[in-house]
């Protein structure tokens, strides 16, 4: 059975350079592990640099499951202050 | 469940030292208060590969930042017996010279304010998810990281 | 040998948010300075024995105050990395909610600024000739002792 | 044979309320140890307090002797800052 998932994803810093605001329909993903294999596939640019997703605004520290309308942001290294 | 409003940390463009001053003067009437100490972050204007940064342009997962911001308010006031503490940062272009963060911690003995900015700094620069643009005056661009 | 002018520390009643303020505003030309660290000394209304602290009249052995601060700065500077050391202490009746001590120094990166700062203050409250006589608001009074 | 030595007294804080600023010419005093018996046999206030000398602007960790003309400076706990 194929799962299909709307996500909308926002990304900051250098990474907002190449993954611009999106809505995306994925299938097959239902973890963020998942989602970060989808998006290093998608943008190779990703590959190697260092970054952490927040979904709803909280930020993801170990594998989490995702679910419909989620909302998944992309951040690399802060540097604020 | 208690109503609780988030504060706002940030603020366009720089923090300026009129802003600070009033800062200051508005504890003049905490009487309780015996030592204020107070970190502000300036832009350099380093020299990278022979070009000079011009300003950092600041972004931040607003949103995000504040609520996290609460969570070490929160945790910074159990931790340590203050009577105040302010945090500002600068959102947007600002230039070299020009300050872009400003914490102010103030206790009845100046221990706990001292201890309590140094760790407010350090959690800010580790924790907050903002982004420094340097923007050097050729108009070119590189990606601040926090070491 | 080399000609050394002491810089004078004291300053004849409270310091003003606008005295600081300036003083911030005037680094902004020194675009080498990534962070600053301010500590500021402010007068508490204490309740002593159930009389409350109006303010602090403070003395000191002036030239010997000023030669012993010359030397703490020289040995502050040789520790840490600073662009800037400026020390300001008041004399005379401080009222309870003024300024009566500003601590301000500054470097490239935060740490030796904010270490500074901190010895600094801890060096002026046990090394400097000052005397703080605490008067109440029946115009009785206390010297005070740092402990 | 004795000797005589004129000192110039000065005191802070809570001292200068029972010592003033003063001339003294005393005798048998050669040095700081002396000096503070003197003091506090003079001042008996000063018996018991914490207080620390300064010759000429110089601060007295130890023993030093003393010369005619001296100043010295009797100073209680500091309470700057």
């Amino acid at each position: 059975m194929e799962m299909n998932m709307k996500l909308e994803i926002i990304s900051f810093g250098k990474i907002s350079e190449f993954i611009g605001h999106q809505q995306v329909e994925i299938s097959n993903v239902t973890d963020t592990d998942q989602l970060k294999s989808y998006l290093e596939t998608s943008f190779p640019e990703l590959v190697g640099m260092k970054y952490k997703l927040a979904v709803n605004q909280n930020m993801i520290q170990s594998n989490q499951s995702l679910k419909n309308e989620d909302k998944v942001a992309i951040m690399p290294p802060f540097s604020g202050g | 469940m208690s109503e609780k409003k988030i504060k706002n940390i940030f603020v366009n463009g720089a923090i300026s030292p009129a802003f600070i001053a009033d800062s200051i003067a508005k504890h003049a009437t905490k009487t309780a208060i015996g030592g204020h100490s107070i970190f502000m972050g300036q832009i350099r204007r380093d020299e990278i590969n022979g070009k000079f940064v011009a300003g950092i342009d600041y972004t931040a997962y607003e949103e995000l930042a504040l609520s996290q911001m609460d969570a070490i308010r929160e945790e910074i006031f159990l931790k340590y017996p203050l009577n105040c503490m302010h945090v500002h940062h600068s959102l947007g272009m600002i230039s070299a010279g020009e300050i872009c963060l400003f914490v102010f911690t103030s206790s009845a003995h100046r221990k706990p304010a001292i201890e309590a900015c140094n760790e407010l700094v350090e959690r800010i620069k580790a924790e907050l998810p903002i982004w420094g643009k340097e923007i050097f005056e050729d108009d070119t661009h590189q990606w601040k990281e926090n070491i």
